[in-house]
Protein backbone atom coordinates (compact mmCIF):
# COMPACT_ATOMS: atom_id res chain seq x y z
CA UNK A 1 0.00 0.00 0.00
CA UNK A 2 1.19 3.79 -0.78
CA UNK A 3 0.21 6.33 1.62
CA UNK A 4 -0.72 9.35 -0.06
CA UNK A 5 -0.32 12.66 1.85
CA UNK A 6 -2.02 16.25 1.24
CA UNK A 7 0.15 19.05 2.91
CA UNK A 8 -1.26 22.73 4.01
CA UNK A 9 -4.88 23.83 2.58
CA UNK A 10 -5.34 20.91 1.04
CA UNK A 11 -8.07 19.47 3.68
CA UNK A 12 -7.92 15.82 2.55
CA UNK A 13 -7.33 13.09 4.68
CA UNK A 14 -4.15 10.53 4.19
CA UNK A 15 -5.49 7.82 2.01
CA UNK A 16 -4.32 4.28 1.75
CA UNK A 17 -3.88 3.17 -2.26
CA UNK A 18 -2.65 0.03 -3.70
CA UNK A 19 -0.85 1.27 -6.52
CA UNK A 20 1.97 0.68 -8.55
CA UNK A 21 3.18 4.56 -10.19
CA UNK A 22 1.81 8.25 -10.20
CA UNK A 23 -0.11 7.48 -13.59
CA UNK A 24 -2.38 5.38 -11.43
CA UNK A 25 -2.62 7.90 -8.84
CA UNK A 26 -3.42 10.45 -10.91
CA UNK A 27 -6.04 8.21 -12.16
CA UNK A 28 -7.68 7.68 -8.73
CA UNK A 29 -7.71 11.30 -7.84
CA UNK A 30 -9.33 12.32 -10.48
CA UNK A 31 -12.16 10.35 -9.05
CA UNK A 32 -12.54 13.31 -6.39
CA UNK A 33 -13.76 16.27 -8.09
CA UNK A 34 -13.18 18.41 -4.82
CA UNK A 35 -9.14 17.37 -6.20
CA UNK A 36 -9.18 19.05 -9.28
CA UNK A 37 -8.27 22.39 -8.98
CA UNK A 38 -5.20 21.03 -6.50
CA UNK A 39 -3.60 18.38 -8.90
CA UNK A 40 -3.27 21.14 -11.50
CA UNK A 41 -1.13 23.27 -9.45
CA UNK A 42 0.02 21.01 -6.76
CA UNK A 43 3.95 19.52 -6.67
CA UNK A 44 4.45 15.53 -6.02
CA UNK A 45 6.79 14.07 -3.52
CA UNK A 46 7.69 10.32 -2.58
CA UNK A 47 9.50 10.02 0.35
CA UNK A 48 9.65 13.60 0.90
CA UNK A 49 11.60 13.84 -2.15
CA UNK A 50 10.19 16.40 -5.30
CA UNK A 51 9.68 13.92 -8.26
CA UNK A 52 8.93 15.51 -12.10
CA UNK A 53 7.46 12.56 -13.79
CA UNK A 54 4.41 10.64 -13.37
CA UNK A 55 6.17 7.47 -14.45
CA UNK A 56 7.62 7.53 -10.96
CA UNK A 57 7.43 4.15 -9.91
CA UNK A 58 6.05 3.25 -6.37
CA UNK A 59 6.31 0.22 -4.04
CA UNK A 60 4.81 -0.79 -1.07
CA UNK A 61 5.56 1.78 2.11
CA UNK A 62 6.37 4.52 -0.31
CA UNK A 63 4.61 8.24 0.79
CA UNK A 64 3.34 10.57 -1.51
CA UNK A 65 2.51 13.79 -0.69
CA UNK A 66 0.84 17.01 -2.61
CA UNK A 67 2.16 20.19 -2.18
CA UNK A 68 -0.06 22.92 -3.29
CA UNK A 69 1.44 26.74 -4.23
CA UNK A 70 3.97 27.95 -1.15
CA UNK A 71 4.19 31.38 0.19
CA UNK A 72 6.48 31.37 2.75
CA UNK A 73 8.12 34.72 4.56
CA UNK B 1 20.97 26.14 11.71
CA UNK B 2 17.02 26.07 10.49
CA UNK B 3 14.98 27.05 13.25
CA UNK B 4 10.92 26.98 13.75
CA UNK B 5 9.19 28.25 16.10
CA UNK B 6 5.70 28.84 17.48
CA UNK B 7 4.37 32.55 16.72
CA UNK B 8 6.49 35.59 15.93
CA UNK B 9 10.01 35.04 16.26
CA UNK B 10 12.62 37.36 18.54
CA UNK B 11 14.49 39.24 16.32
CA UNK B 12 16.59 40.87 18.16
CA UNK B 13 17.45 38.15 20.10
CA UNK B 14 17.58 35.64 16.53
CA UNK B 15 20.39 38.38 15.20
CA UNK B 16 22.43 38.80 17.98
CA UNK B 17 22.37 35.23 18.89
CA UNK B 18 23.48 34.54 15.24
CA UNK B 19 26.11 37.56 15.14
CA UNK B 20 27.80 36.21 18.52
CA UNK B 21 27.71 32.62 16.78
CA UNK B 22 29.77 33.69 14.37
CA UNK B 23 31.84 36.33 15.54
CA UNK B 24 35.00 34.39 15.67
CA UNK B 25 34.67 32.63 12.08
CA UNK B 26 36.10 35.15 10.13
CA UNK B 27 33.26 36.37 7.74
CA UNK B 28 33.32 39.90 6.69
CA UNK B 29 29.65 40.45 5.61
CA UNK B 30 26.57 39.17 7.18
CA UNK B 31 23.18 40.06 5.58
CA UNK B 32 20.10 39.06 7.82
CA UNK B 33 16.98 39.41 5.42
CA UNK B 34 13.65 40.13 8.14
CA UNK B 35 10.39 39.47 6.79
CA UNK B 36 7.34 40.91 9.34
CA UNK B 37 3.83 40.80 8.95
CA UNK B 38 2.31 44.20 6.94
CA UNK B 39 -0.95 45.54 8.01
CA UNK B 40 -3.15 45.42 4.96
CA UNK B 41 -6.44 44.27 3.71
CA UNK B 42 -8.23 43.90 6.96
CA UNK B 43 -5.97 41.18 8.40
CA UNK B 44 -5.20 40.35 11.44
CA UNK B 45 -1.72 38.68 11.31
CA UNK B 46 -0.86 35.44 8.79
CA UNK B 47 -0.35 31.73 9.59
CA UNK B 48 1.99 29.16 8.74
CA UNK B 49 1.80 25.36 7.67
CA UNK B 50 5.08 24.36 7.34
CA UNK B 51 5.83 20.58 6.06
CA UNK B 52 9.11 20.15 7.72
CA UNK B 53 10.97 17.53 6.32
CA UNK B 54 11.24 18.76 2.69
CA UNK B 55 11.98 22.39 3.96
CA UNK B 56 14.38 20.67 6.26
CA UNK B 57 16.11 19.21 2.43
CA UNK B 58 15.48 22.24 0.65
CA UNK B 59 17.65 24.10 3.54
CA UNK B 60 20.15 21.45 3.70
CA UNK B 61 20.83 21.50 -0.30
CA UNK B 62 21.51 25.71 0.05
CA UNK B 63 23.53 24.94 2.77
CA UNK B 64 25.56 22.79 0.65
CA UNK B 65 25.64 24.77 -2.48
CA UNK B 66 26.62 28.20 0.44
CA UNK B 67 29.92 25.97 1.92
CA UNK B 68 30.97 25.50 -1.93
CA UNK B 69 31.33 29.61 -1.89
CA UNK B 70 32.60 29.52 1.75
CA UNK B 71 29.57 31.23 2.63
CA UNK B 72 27.05 29.95 5.80
CA UNK B 73 23.54 30.39 5.96
CA UNK B 74 20.90 30.81 8.93
CA UNK B 75 17.16 30.69 8.42
CA UNK B 76 14.33 30.95 11.34
CA UNK B 77 10.75 30.99 10.41
CA UNK B 78 7.72 30.45 12.39
CA UNK B 79 4.70 28.11 12.56
CA UNK B 80 1.10 29.51 13.37
CA UNK B 81 0.04 32.27 13.92
CA UNK B 82 2.01 35.91 13.85
CA UNK B 83 0.27 38.92 14.37
CA UNK B 84 0.80 42.03 12.31
CA UNK B 85 4.09 44.31 12.64
CA UNK B 86 5.59 40.92 14.01
CA UNK B 87 7.99 38.90 11.85
CA UNK B 88 8.32 35.31 10.93
CA UNK B 89 11.39 34.73 8.93
CA UNK B 90 14.47 35.73 9.05
CA UNK B 91 17.49 34.56 6.29
CA UNK B 92 20.58 35.35 6.98
CA UNK B 93 23.66 34.81 5.39
CA UNK B 94 28.13 35.27 6.15
CA UNK B 95 30.84 35.25 4.06
CA UNK B 96 34.29 36.23 3.92
CA UNK B 97 33.21 38.67 0.42
CA UNK B 98 30.84 41.18 0.15
CA UNK B 99 29.86 39.96 -3.54
CA UNK B 100 29.19 36.24 -2.67
CA UNK B 101 27.06 37.19 0.38
CA UNK B 102 24.68 40.39 -1.54
CA UNK B 103 24.00 37.42 -4.19
CA UNK B 104 23.47 34.58 -2.27
CA UNK B 105 21.26 36.34 0.04
CA UNK B 106 18.75 37.78 -3.22
CA UNK B 107 18.84 33.84 -4.59
CA UNK B 108 18.13 32.18 -1.36
CA UNK B 109 15.07 34.60 -0.22
CA UNK B 110 13.53 34.21 -3.97
CA UNK B 111 14.05 30.49 -4.11
CA UNK B 112 12.76 30.05 -0.43
CA UNK B 113 9.46 32.04 -1.70
CA UNK B 114 9.16 30.17 -5.06
CA UNK B 115 10.40 26.54 -3.29
CA UNK B 116 9.97 26.25 0.53
CA UNK B 117 6.92 24.03 1.39
CA UNK B 118 5.45 26.61 3.50
CA UNK B 119 1.61 27.58 3.46
CA UNK B 120 0.28 30.97 4.28
CA UNK B 121 -3.35 31.93 5.85
CA UNK B 122 -4.49 35.90 6.39
CA UNK B 123 -6.08 35.89 9.74
CA UNK B 124 -9.59 37.45 9.63
CA UNK B 125 -12.27 37.65 11.83
CA UNK B 126 -10.59 34.62 13.67
CA UNK B 127 -10.78 32.44 10.47
CA UNK B 128 -7.66 31.05 8.36
CA UNK B 129 -7.79 31.70 5.27
CA UNK B 130 -5.19 30.26 2.66
CA UNK B 131 -3.85 33.12 0.91
CA UNK B 132 -4.07 31.34 -2.48
CA UNK B 133 -3.56 34.49 -4.95
CA UNK B 134 -0.37 35.15 -3.56
CA UNK B 135 1.43 32.13 -3.83
CA UNK B 136 3.30 30.31 -6.06
CA UNK B 137 3.33 26.81 -7.57
CA UNK B 138 6.89 24.71 -6.92
CA UNK B 139 8.43 23.55 -10.15
CA UNK B 140 7.16 20.87 -11.83
CA UNK B 141 3.38 20.73 -10.31
CA UNK B 142 0.53 19.42 -12.14
CA UNK B 143 2.09 16.42 -13.35
CA UNK B 144 -1.08 14.48 -11.32
CA UNK B 145 -3.72 16.79 -13.76
CA UNK C 1 19.52 58.14 10.41
CA UNK C 2 23.41 58.13 9.54
CA UNK C 3 25.09 57.26 12.76
CA UNK C 4 28.93 57.47 13.51
CA UNK C 5 30.48 55.55 16.50
CA UNK C 6 34.35 56.24 18.03
CA UNK C 7 36.00 52.51 17.39
CA UNK C 8 33.89 49.12 16.75
CA UNK C 9 30.06 48.93 16.81
CA UNK C 10 27.86 47.30 18.91
CA UNK C 11 25.96 45.34 16.01
CA UNK C 12 23.08 43.76 18.11
CA UNK C 13 22.23 46.83 20.22
CA UNK C 14 22.08 48.64 16.89
CA UNK C 15 20.10 46.45 15.02
CA UNK C 16 17.60 45.70 18.35
CA UNK C 17 17.59 49.47 18.22
CA UNK C 18 16.75 50.25 14.33
CA UNK C 19 14.49 46.88 14.16
CA UNK C 20 12.28 48.67 17.17
CA UNK C 21 12.33 52.15 15.35
CA UNK C 22 10.18 50.88 12.68
CA UNK C 23 8.09 48.06 14.31
CA UNK C 24 5.11 50.49 13.71
CA UNK C 25 6.31 51.41 10.28
CA UNK C 26 4.34 48.74 8.20
CA UNK C 27 7.52 47.57 6.28
CA UNK C 28 7.49 44.17 5.17
CA UNK C 29 11.63 43.70 4.49
CA UNK C 30 14.67 44.49 6.42
CA UNK C 31 17.69 43.92 5.42
CA UNK C 32 21.01 45.04 6.85
CA UNK C 33 24.79 44.43 6.18
CA UNK C 34 26.76 44.13 8.32
CA UNK C 35 30.62 43.93 8.03
CA UNK C 36 33.36 43.21 10.06
CA UNK C 37 36.84 43.15 9.65
CA UNK C 38 38.86 40.23 8.87
CA UNK C 39 41.92 38.89 10.03
CA UNK C 40 44.04 38.60 7.35
CA UNK C 41 47.88 39.47 6.10
CA UNK C 42 48.46 39.81 9.66
CA UNK C 43 46.99 42.81 10.79
CA UNK C 44 45.37 43.68 13.99
CA UNK C 45 42.55 45.99 13.06
CA UNK C 46 41.42 48.69 10.53
CA UNK C 47 41.86 52.29 10.82
CA UNK C 48 39.22 54.84 9.43
CA UNK C 49 39.01 58.54 8.69
CA UNK C 50 35.80 59.61 7.43
CA UNK C 51 34.52 63.34 5.76
CA UNK C 52 31.55 63.84 7.09
CA UNK C 53 29.97 67.05 5.48
CA UNK C 54 30.34 64.90 1.89
CA UNK C 55 28.93 61.70 3.45
CA UNK C 56 26.14 63.48 5.33
CA UNK C 57 25.15 64.53 1.55
CA UNK C 58 25.86 61.40 0.29
CA UNK C 59 23.34 59.51 2.14
CA UNK C 60 20.75 62.10 2.32
CA UNK C 61 20.88 61.76 -1.63
CA UNK C 62 20.33 58.31 -1.15
CA UNK C 63 17.66 58.84 1.42
CA UNK C 64 15.79 60.80 -0.94
CA UNK C 65 16.07 57.96 -3.52
CA UNK C 66 14.87 55.46 -0.95
CA UNK C 67 12.47 57.41 -0.27
CA UNK C 68 10.67 57.39 -3.75
CA UNK C 69 10.14 54.02 -3.45
CA UNK C 70 8.95 53.86 0.24
CA UNK C 71 11.86 52.91 1.75
CA UNK C 72 13.62 53.81 4.80
CA UNK C 73 17.93 53.55 4.98
CA UNK C 74 19.71 53.49 7.85
CA UNK C 75 23.74 53.72 8.25
CA UNK C 76 26.33 53.25 11.29
CA UNK C 77 29.82 53.17 10.93
CA UNK C 78 32.83 53.35 12.72
CA UNK C 79 35.46 55.66 12.66
CA UNK C 80 39.30 55.60 14.12
CA UNK C 81 40.30 51.41 14.88
CA UNK C 82 38.24 48.68 14.95
CA UNK C 83 40.00 45.49 16.18
CA UNK C 84 39.91 42.12 13.98
CA UNK C 85 36.39 40.06 14.34
CA UNK C 86 34.88 43.60 15.09
CA UNK C 87 32.00 45.38 13.37
CA UNK C 88 33.03 48.75 11.72
CA UNK C 89 30.14 49.50 9.24
CA UNK C 90 26.26 48.41 8.96
CA UNK C 91 23.59 49.29 6.17
CA UNK C 92 20.16 48.93 6.04
CA UNK C 93 17.08 49.06 4.27
CA UNK C 94 13.47 49.14 5.35
CA UNK C 95 11.05 48.39 2.66
CA UNK C 96 7.00 47.45 2.44
CA UNK C 97 8.15 45.69 -0.77
CA UNK C 98 11.20 42.24 -0.89
CA UNK C 99 12.18 43.00 -4.06
CA UNK C 100 13.02 46.91 -3.14
CA UNK C 101 14.82 45.89 -0.72
CA UNK C 102 16.74 43.52 -2.06
CA UNK C 103 17.73 45.93 -4.90
CA UNK C 104 18.56 48.54 -2.78
CA UNK C 105 20.87 47.66 -0.38
CA UNK C 106 22.98 46.20 -3.10
CA UNK C 107 22.65 49.01 -4.91
CA UNK C 108 23.37 51.49 -1.48
CA UNK C 109 26.03 48.92 -0.33
CA UNK C 110 28.29 48.91 -4.00
CA UNK C 111 27.72 52.99 -4.20
CA UNK C 112 28.90 53.62 -0.38
CA UNK C 113 32.20 51.63 -1.67
CA UNK C 114 32.88 53.28 -4.74
CA UNK C 115 31.72 57.18 -3.43
CA UNK C 116 31.80 57.32 0.56
CA UNK C 117 34.25 59.64 1.67
CA UNK C 118 36.13 57.11 4.20
CA UNK C 119 39.44 55.74 4.24
CA UNK C 120 40.32 53.18 5.19
CA UNK C 121 44.14 51.95 7.09
CA UNK C 122 45.67 48.42 7.79
CA UNK C 123 47.04 48.45 11.56
CA UNK C 124 50.29 46.63 11.66
CA UNK C 125 52.39 47.05 14.91
CA UNK C 126 50.85 50.08 16.10
CA UNK C 127 51.06 51.52 12.68
CA UNK C 128 48.31 53.09 10.25
CA UNK C 129 48.96 51.87 6.88
CA UNK C 130 46.70 53.01 3.68
CA UNK C 131 44.65 50.42 1.96
CA UNK C 132 45.61 52.03 -0.90
CA UNK C 133 45.84 48.66 -3.73
CA UNK C 134 42.03 48.20 -1.95
CA UNK C 135 40.61 52.06 -2.51
CA UNK C 136 38.58 52.89 -5.24
CA UNK C 137 38.99 56.09 -6.74
CA UNK C 138 35.85 58.32 -6.67
CA UNK C 139 34.41 59.07 -10.09
CA UNK C 140 35.62 62.40 -11.75
CA UNK C 141 39.08 61.70 -10.10
CA UNK C 142 41.95 63.52 -12.03
CA UNK C 143 40.49 66.18 -12.41
CA UNK C 144 43.52 68.57 -11.34
CA UNK C 145 46.16 66.00 -13.08
CA UNK D 1 41.53 83.58 -0.83
CA UNK D 2 40.38 79.83 -1.26
CA UNK D 3 41.47 77.49 1.37
CA UNK D 4 42.62 74.03 -0.22
CA UNK D 5 42.02 70.90 2.01
CA UNK D 6 43.91 67.06 1.69
CA UNK D 7 41.24 64.64 3.31
CA UNK D 8 42.22 60.91 4.21
CA UNK D 9 45.51 59.78 3.38
CA UNK D 10 47.47 62.53 1.79
CA UNK D 11 49.22 63.94 4.75
CA UNK D 12 49.72 67.82 3.72
CA UNK D 13 48.51 71.08 5.89
CA UNK D 14 45.59 73.05 4.05
CA UNK D 15 46.68 75.65 2.54
CA UNK D 16 45.61 79.29 1.75
CA UNK D 17 45.66 80.32 -2.10
CA UNK D 18 44.91 83.27 -4.67
CA UNK D 19 43.43 81.47 -7.23
CA UNK D 20 40.39 82.02 -9.55
CA UNK D 21 39.32 78.41 -10.97
CA UNK D 22 40.51 74.60 -10.49
CA UNK D 23 42.79 74.94 -13.41
CA UNK D 24 44.94 77.62 -11.15
CA UNK D 25 44.83 75.66 -8.36
CA UNK D 26 46.16 72.51 -10.61
CA UNK D 27 48.80 74.34 -11.94
CA UNK D 28 49.98 75.59 -8.22
CA UNK D 29 49.60 72.05 -7.33
CA UNK D 30 51.74 70.45 -9.67
CA UNK D 31 54.60 72.01 -8.23
CA UNK D 32 54.79 69.71 -5.30
CA UNK D 33 56.10 66.69 -6.71
CA UNK D 34 55.02 65.06 -3.84
CA UNK D 35 51.33 65.43 -4.79
CA UNK D 36 51.88 64.23 -8.11
CA UNK D 37 50.37 61.28 -7.72
CA UNK D 38 47.61 62.39 -5.51
CA UNK D 39 46.42 64.46 -8.31
CA UNK D 40 45.69 61.54 -10.41
CA UNK D 41 43.78 59.79 -8.50
CA UNK D 42 41.78 61.99 -5.82
CA UNK D 43 38.35 63.49 -6.85
CA UNK D 44 37.94 67.20 -5.66
CA UNK D 45 35.15 69.06 -4.02
CA UNK D 46 34.21 72.72 -3.38
CA UNK D 47 32.03 73.91 -0.58
CA UNK D 48 31.96 70.05 -0.04
CA UNK D 49 30.30 69.29 -3.24
CA UNK D 50 32.20 67.17 -5.66
CA UNK D 51 32.80 68.79 -9.32
CA UNK D 52 33.70 67.88 -12.49
CA UNK D 53 35.27 69.94 -14.87
CA UNK D 54 38.34 72.21 -14.28
CA UNK D 55 37.21 75.18 -15.28
CA UNK D 56 35.13 75.85 -11.88
CA UNK D 57 35.36 78.82 -11.01
CA UNK D 58 36.38 80.00 -7.09
CA UNK D 59 35.47 82.80 -5.32
CA UNK D 60 37.09 84.34 -2.25
CA UNK D 61 36.24 81.59 0.71
CA UNK D 62 35.53 79.13 -0.89
CA UNK D 63 37.08 75.81 0.73
CA UNK D 64 37.79 73.39 -2.15
CA UNK D 65 38.32 69.54 -0.59
CA UNK D 66 40.78 67.06 -2.37
CA UNK D 67 39.25 63.64 -2.20
CA UNK D 68 41.87 60.47 -2.66
CA UNK D 69 40.54 56.93 -3.41
CA UNK D 70 38.26 55.79 -0.38
CA UNK D 71 37.49 52.32 0.92
CA UNK D 72 34.15 52.57 3.54
CA UNK D 73 32.66 49.48 5.09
Amino acid sequence: MVRVEFLGPISKEPKELDIQNLAELSEKLKEDESLKEWLECSAVAVNDKLVSSKEYPLKDGDKVSLLPPVCGG
Amino acid sequence: MLELYEGALDVPAILKRWYEEESESNYGAFIPFVGTVREEGGIDGLSFDIYEPILTSWFEAWQKKAKESDALLKMAHSKGDVPVHQSSYIAAVFSPKRRVALEMIEAFVEDFKASAPIWKYDLVDGKRIYAKERSTAIKGSGILA
